[in-house]
């Protein structure tokens, strides 16, 4: 090798090729010394972390697995003194509570209409989060539109009764509402024909909407009072995302709009919202709501913590969304505005699109958040995941020692599965954001 | 709008009910419910619709009942909840008959080697939060200079457990609930009962304030059993004693007089009641007496004539 | 310069339709009518509604007594002379008392679990990423639950009580400690807690000077903490053994059904607090990590190349720094702690939420006054404390530009 | 423009811009930093509005209503220094968006017609990928095709060249030069000297919001008559 | 330094590097982007770890001795791309920092020091502002002050104009050439080659992690003998 100390002119004619990175302290053990041994204080971390999972670890592992009961019909099965070992986890209630855990009480002979709802959630959540999956916009029309609606049909049997004077008043209020856009058209001097249109359109989409929901499915109607465990829970979440969004969007358009009030009354909405506890939604929900309603009009005991946690829900999101309209460069805006695009447009077409993107993984977050927090309607009496384990736990005869345990290990399970699986998905599309916009 | 009118018309009752009390109302896995409570529910519907399987329970938590009632959410609430002057009057309920009498009391673990609820002070206690028995409890300890440390949770179940677990030594609620709770311990024969009784819980179905011929129904399905029991109707020769020349069994069966249709029903609205259910007896054996798990005796709650305190209005 | 010519321009005729400023006003007054006829109707409903069912109205209940009693009271409060208004400030109280107590540890747990999610030992980034992932991904009442029946429910009873020495218990009641009695001469000790106050300020004011004229440094932290702890420990010393007792202790001793005396910390409490501790932690962390990750490495390099040593860095440069990003979500994660505590209701803790809208809504069946209250007493909450965290704000903002 | 003033809250960011363009004219706009260039050009299209004046474009003249502006935006095109391409859509949609959207043709045209002006800037063969795909020379390109795509009457440039590498900046030159031989009016914020000397018929020089300045491009760089003119250029062409 | 090799995982990033700088020498490195010039500047004061070879600073050598890296370090300054000012402090407490906590200097002391240099780099008055208060140029001159501040014996300066303005590249070029009349060791990673030509002792030309050519100003300029430095030249003079 050419040596250059003290040279002061110096022409290197070869390349030096690229070596191999001298053969430093590799292989396990030197791994181990770098991350676990470097030095005392690291050294002594490491010793005083293994003995906490000396002591965390294999009790757990003696409960879940070594000692877990996993067949058996009743208590007896889970008491020490009569299976004759010691007894850990209690699977066997599990199992044999299972279908109560995931349906409650719904009908056993209906128990598909639930099964198929459990389908249509997962093809809706799967179109709308897949990045790569094709047409996501039917995607979203599928999952805010067509879905709450077969949701609704098939869980309560649909069916919905209109009193008799109902569909002449909706097609009295239909004629007037498209008249009501033609006109609109006229006086502001724009062509009449996609305006009308437009109201027909809107008109059509309620009017199918009400007519499916109305319509005999022939389908045995199954009363919410029945419904129970996951199906409740995932439904809680299901209808805090669809109705948050949309009205989350509309939330973060209306607290940065110009317009003063329209931008007041959203903050105060969302501030107020995001300054009090759920519980305390739920409560209100639950007390007040009825008494807000006019006398002879009632909502449906599951239904009151549905609107509570949409409320809540979208006040969130509504946060979330604004960060992203935040974030959205003024070029895009100016960019929309200089080609002649009017604000529907521009935010329909060219922010939302973009904005809503970078936001996904505030909305999942959003959404791991809300599906934890569905876990408190069971304090307002809904019987959800968690009540149902709670009514079971206190079945006697299921009466043994670790049957609590059990149940909240199911419970924890659960969610834990759905959650972290939501966080990983936020942190790939987070890193996928980051790595740029290329697709 | 009339609510015997609207329950019609919708083809159903609402009724609200526990949220698993057994022996008063309590759902199984499947959803089907049983109890004195639900079976009055049922006999209402019998009434109305010759169809006791017409009725939606909504169970409802002690602390939300009177409102889903006064909302008009439900059309009945029969949920072991007590007859009180203030629920009557502020909060515009009506009690319109008691079918279950009863009085709060103790349970303790035997172990504890407490025999009366005068031993009690400083133990803790767990109650059930917006009842009349949480309000008792601060009467009784003041009344008897103890003290006491109170535990309150929203929902019988979790103030059950939380006793069970050890939490507590004694658990306070009315008899029925506790012969009731005591079935759910890990092991009930650890447990028993304090003979102190501290209030008077008369315990009915409750409806709305102002519709009076609602409340009639109710009042009469009730003394229309309490009758049944008396004259020696029950479920099993409802149909031979309809040919019975009792003048007292044929008002109440319908073939003699208009009563039924004095309060919006049919005539055989009794028979309905008792051809499907039976008479107050069978019910009472059925779900909370000697032929149920709870065993209670019929105490108060036996026919007049037999001591007790259930009095069924004349049907004339 | 040439001069423009003015071209042959329309007249300005504004068209009033198509005027932002008028369409604006016309959504505007839209809103507001929807908004007022939502009021409205509401409003008239209730009214109708309340009046139907005969409840009262009106905050005159908070005059009437409450009849019941409450396991965990900081003010006197008894069943038979206290009003429902008290009720609810022993409500509020346990509320605040949870949540202040929460924040603290939440605080130190947190940071301790951030840091050690950026440590250079495999092991303990590792264990804390599994605590940040795994209590993040639980419901809260779930862990709640968890720890209040499973793990505080198998605690012995009162009878076979754990003795922990020095006076404290532990039992399925909860956990029992000596209470604190003052006796005249505490003055003493509070005498000796001043003089270490003042006396660590002066040290740390003439540490100041010092350095400035001579550049020496002196350990001032450690001063501090032994002149503010170590002062006062050592004069009840002195005094315990010269037989004077500035602070005597009510002992728990064993009663009937539990301990009798001393001080009670309820099981529902320590539930609670631990569970809201380690569950808020968990968050805590991610955002203490998020704010040093934050400070670029450039910062640390440039403090490494002007001769500083790793921890001088962190304390002089990184920390400064991180603290800026840290301290607006720490905010809200505080406020998360408040609200969450209103799950108190699932395990029995008197808390705001469990008194008021619990048992007090129950019994006097206000429900919209009640609701109102509890919603407007959270806000307030909330309200304040953003509030508070724009002026901080405002002043690191101005600071940097 | 007659007597245009504009404030931002107190800050007089136009004061008193006299411009007349003529049809086809093609006009440089050279200044310092802050100067209010880009103020300037911005409020012909009513980015920005201004608070005192007129401006009147084609005709018509730019007040509060909503129809004009949009009448107006229709008939400028802008292209600006960040390309401001939506990421999202791939060029070609970026270059169908308006004409589907704003002049509701239908999509087969829209495509031709951005086809035509994509292989006008000599890009046709990008048309499906992302802006996020392209060099920021041939992003600028892409964005003047999208510009002109509408048909605009007049093409507004702030700095377009200035946030490329030096390599991307010709090919961006070259294309406006193509544009300004076809007889588009043009107005043109740029410190490219050359491309002023090449195709301006008018160079202005603003400095404090006001117009110092404006010349022929032979006059301008070769007998500069105010001071801060002089300073400006010297510092320029190094 | 004496054959440094550095491997970045298994990115050979350093080859053979041998340099020996005597004492007031001033030398310029330049080469294309990711040809290891950052990493070995920074590997003088250690910020970066290298894995085979030797680095001797004034007589110490640089291995993992902790208390070396200290000593060497105070002996050392660097002033990075990006300033790397501290955000949170004054640029008065920016540059006494360091003395007060290294040096252990009063704080009176450090800071008519830090004034010092501070004149010397021509912006007294801006003592007690916030470094996001500074123009970039400013901003670089602190950051050379606070090097300055530490009296260290040499200088690294790692691309010190790159993220400036034009405008403001000449008055922090202006502040090193004074340093470098006043006969500090310098190296410098920069593309001016206007300073390369006016300071600079030698200049160094890098690619691939190796000295691909090593020439006074002059010559290198004028007579570059490697193939990939002509190349590299005809570039950078346009
Ligand atoms: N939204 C705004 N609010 C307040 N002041 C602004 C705003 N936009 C621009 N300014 C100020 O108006 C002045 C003119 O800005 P303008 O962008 O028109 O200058 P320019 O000549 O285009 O400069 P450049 O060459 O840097 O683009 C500047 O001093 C700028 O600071
Ligand atoms: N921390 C790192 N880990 C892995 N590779 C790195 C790291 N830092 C730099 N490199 C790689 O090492 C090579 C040399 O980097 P270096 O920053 O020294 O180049 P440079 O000559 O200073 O380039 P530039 O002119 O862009 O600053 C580059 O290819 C770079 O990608
Ligand atoms: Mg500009
Ligand atoms: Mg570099």
């Amino acid at each position: 090798m050419s040596t250059v100390v003290d040279t002061f002119r110096f022409v290197r004619n070869q390349q030096v090729e690229a070596l191999p990175p001298p053969n430093l302290a590799r292989g396990p053990i030197a791994w181990i010394r770098e991350n676990l041994f470097s030095g005392p204080f690291n050294t002594i971390l490491t010793l005083v972390v293994l003995y906490l999972l000396y002591v965390i670890i294999p009790p757990i592992v003696d409960f879940v697995f070594v000692n877990a009961v996993w067949t058996g019909t009743d208590r007896d099965a889970c008491r020490a003194e009569t299976a004759g070992h010691p007894v850990g986890a209690c699977w066997a209630f599990v199992i044999d509570k299972i279908n109560y855990f995931v349906y409650g009480s719904y009908p056993v002979t209906e128990r598909w209409r639930v099964n198929i709802f459990f389908a249509l959630l997962a093809l809706g959540v799967v179109w709308l989060l897949w990045l790569r999956a094709p047409r996501r916009d039917l995607g979203a029309i599928y999952f805010f539109w067509l879905f709450p609606i077969l949701s609704y049909i098939l869980l309560t049997g649909g069916d919905a009764d209109f009193s008799n004077g109902f569909w002449l008043g909706f097609i009295v209020l239909s004629a007037l509402i498209v008249a009501g856009f033609g006109a609109a058209a006229r006086f502001l001097n724009a062509p009449v024909k996609p305006a009308v249109l437009i109201g027909a359109g809107i008109v059509a989409v309620i009017g199918i909407t009400l007519a499916l929901l109305e319509a005999d499915w022939g389908l045995q109607p199954v009363p919410t009072a029945l419904w129970g465990g996951i199906l409740v829970t995932l439904l809680v979440a299901t209808v805090g995302i669809v109705f948050s969004l949309p009205f989350g969007i509309l939330l973060a358009l209306g607290r940065r709009s110009k317009l003063p009030i329209v931008r007041m009354a959203s903050v105060i909405f969302i501030e107020f919202v995001r300054g009090v506890p759920l519980i305390t939604v739920l409560i209100m929900a639950n007390t007040m709501l009825p008494l807000f309603l006019p006398g002879d009009m009632t909502v449906d005991r599951l239904a009151r913590p549905l609107i509570g946690v949409a409320f809540f829900a979208s006040a969130y999101m509504a946060e979330v969304v604004r960060g992203g309209l935040q974030a959205m460069p003024k070029g895009q805006y100016e960019g929309a505005m200089s080609l002649g695009l009017n604000y529907p447009q521009m935010m329909i077409l060219i922010i939302l699109p973009q904005a809503l993107r970078i936001v996904i993984p505030g909305i999942v977050n959003t959404f791991i958040g809300l599906f934890k927090d569905t876990s408190l309607v069971a304090i307002v009496g809904i019987f959800d995941l968690i009540k149902t384990i709670e009514a079971s736990r206190i079945d006697p005869n299921w009466a043994a020692p670790t049957i609590s345990y059990t149940g909240y290990a199911f419970a924890a399970l659960f969610y834990f599965v759905f959650c972290w699986g939501m966080s990983r998905y936020s942190l790939g599309v987070e890193r996928r954001l980051a790595t740029g916009h290329k697709h | 709008q009339a609510t015997l009118n609207s329950v019609k018309q919708k083809g159903f009752l609402t009724c609200g009910s526990n949220t698993g009390l057994a022996g008063f109302g309590v759902p199984d896995a499947q959803g089907n419910w049983t109890g004195l409570d639900v079976e009055f529910c049922r006999a209402m519907a019998a009434a109305i619709f010759d169809d006791p399987t017409k009725v939606r329970f909504i169970p409802l938590a002690a602390k939300d009942r009177f409102t889903a009632l006064q909302s008009g959410e439900v059309d009945v609430l029969a949920r072991n909840s007590t007859a009180t002057m203030s629920r009557e009057t502020q909060l515009g309920l009506d009690f319109p008959a008691i079918n279950y009498y009863d009085g709060q009391g103790f349970m303790v673990r035997k172990k504890l080697g407490v025999s009366s609820a005068k031993e009690l002070n400083g133990a803790s206690i767990c109650t059930q939060q917006g009842t009349t028995t949480e309000l008792n409890l601060a009467d009784y300890f003041r009344a008897n200079n103890m003290k006491y440390e109170v535990v309150a949770f929203a929902t019988s179940d979790e103030t059950f457990k939380a006793y069970d677990s050890g939490r507590c030594d004694a658990f306070t609620t009315d008899a029925s609930g506790l012969y009731a709770e005591r079935l759910r311990a890990s092991a009930p024969d650890d447990h028993i009962v304090l003979p102190e009784i501290i209030s008077k819980e008369p315990l009915g179905p409750a409806v709305r304030h102002g519709d009076n011929q609602w409340g009639d129904i109710v009042k009469f399905t009730h003394m229309a059993m309490l009758n049944a029991e008396e004259l020696g109707v029950t479920k099993a020769n409802v149909e031979q004693m309809k040919t019975s020349d009792n003048p007292e069994i044929k008002r109440l069966l319908g073939t003699e007089g208009k009563f039924g249709e004095a309060v919006g029903l049919t005539n055989d609205w009794a028979v309905r009641i008792i051809k499907h259910i039976g008479n107050y007896g069978e019910s009472f054996e059925r779900n909370v007496g000697e032929g149920s798990r709870l065993k209670i005796k019929r105490g108060q709650n036996a026919l007049w004539t037999k001591g007790g305190l259930q009095y069924g209005i004349p049907i004339r | 310069m040439q001069t423009p010519s003015v071209s042959q321009a329309s007249p300005p005729k504004r068209s009033f339709l198509y005027d932002p400023n008028v369409r604006g006003i016309f959504y505007q007054t839209l809103l507001v009518v929807v908004v007022i006829y939502l009021f409205y109707m509401a409003a008239t409903n209730a009214i109708e509604n309340l009046r139907r069912a005969k409840i009262a109205s009106g905050f005159g209940f908070l005059e009437n007594t409450a009849g019941f009693d409450i396991s965990q009271t900081l003010i006197t409060y008894s069943a038979a002379g206290s009003t429902y208004g008290e009720a609810f400030v022993v409500g509020l109280l346990n509320t605040l008392v949870v949540s202040a107590i929460g924040i603290v540890f939440a605080t130190i747990l947190g940071f301790l679990i951030g840091i050690a999610r950026l440590s250079s030992n495999w092991m303990v980034r590792k264990v804390s990423m599994v605590y940040v992932e795994l209590l993040r991904n639980i419901p809260l009442l779930l862990q709640l639950l968890f720890w209040y029946i499973a793990v505080l429910g198998p605690l012995p009873q009162p009878r076979n009580s754990v003795e922990m020495g020095a006076g404290f218990f532990l039992n399925s009641r909860g956990l029992f400690m000596p209470r604190p009695i003052y006796a005249s001469d505490i003055w003493v000790l509070l005498t000796a807690i001043a003089v270490g106050v003042v006396g660590s300020l002066a040290f740390r004011t003439w540490a100041r000077r010092q350095q400035a004229q001579t550049g020496r440094q002196y350990p001032v932290g450690l001063v501090t903490l032994g002149l503010v702890l170590g002062l006062p420990v050592a004069v009840w010393l002195v005094l315990a053994v010269a037989g004077a007792n500035p602070i005597s202790f009510d002992m728990p001793r064993k009663g009937t059904f539990n301990l009798q005396g001393g001080m009670q910390i309820l099981p529902e409490f320590v539930a609670l607090l631990i569970g809201l501790v380690t569950y808020t932690a968990a968050f805590i962390a991610e955002v203490v990590r998020a704010g040093i990750l934050a400070v670029s490495k450039g910062q640390s390099e440039a403090a490494g190349s002007l001769g500083l040593r790793p921890g001088q860095t962190l304390r002089l440069v990184v920390i400064p720094q991180a603290m800026r990003v840290i301290v607006p979500p720490l905010t809200s994660q505080y406020l998360n702690l408040t609200k969450n505590s209103s799950l108190a209701v699932a395990i029995g803790y008197p808390d705001l939420v469990q008194v008021f809208m619990g048992t007090v809504l129950n019994q006097t069946g206000q429900a919209i006054e009640v609701v109102v209250i509890t919603m407007g007493v959270y806000l307030t909450i909330s309200l304040l404390t953003s509030f508070v965290m724009n002026i901080y704000n405002r002043r690191v903002a101005i600071v940097e530009r | 423009m007659i007597g245009v003033h504009k404030w931002y809250g107190e800050f007089h960011v136009l004061r008193d811009i006299n411009l007349n363009v003529r049809r086809g004219e093609r006009i440089v706009i050279c200044g310092p930093s802050g100067s209010g260039k880009s103020t300037m050009i911005r409020c012909i299209n009513r980015l920005e509005e201004h608070q005192k004046g007129r401006i009147i474009v084609d005709g018509t003249e730019l007040t509060n209503d909503l129809k004009r502006i949009d009448e107006v935006r229709r008939d400028v095109g802008m292209v600006f220094q960040h390309f401001n391409l939506f990421p999202h859509l791939t060029i070609l949609e970026n270059c169908t968006l308006a004409p589907i959207w704003v002049k509701k043709m239908p999509k087969k045209d829209a495509e031709e017609v951005a086809m035509k002006y994509l292989t006008r800037v000599k890009i046709p063969e990008q048309a499906n990928k992302y802006p996020g795909q392209l060099s920021g020379g041939q992003q600028q390109r892409v964005a003047i095709a999208r510009s002109l795509c509408m048909n605009p009457k007049i093409m507004l440039f702030d700095e377009p060249t200035s946030a490329l590498d030096p390599e991307m900046v010709k090919e961006v030159l070259d294309t406006m030069v193509g544009l300004a031989e076809e007889g588009m009016t043009m107005l043109c914020v740029t410190h490219e000297m050359g491309f002023a000397r090449q195709v301006a018929d008018r160079v202005i020089f603003m400095d404090y919001g006001q117009i110092v300045e404006m010349n022929t491009p032979d006059e301008f760089f070769k007998n500069p008559q105010h001071e801060r003119t002089r300073l400006f250029l010297s510092q320029i062409l190094h």
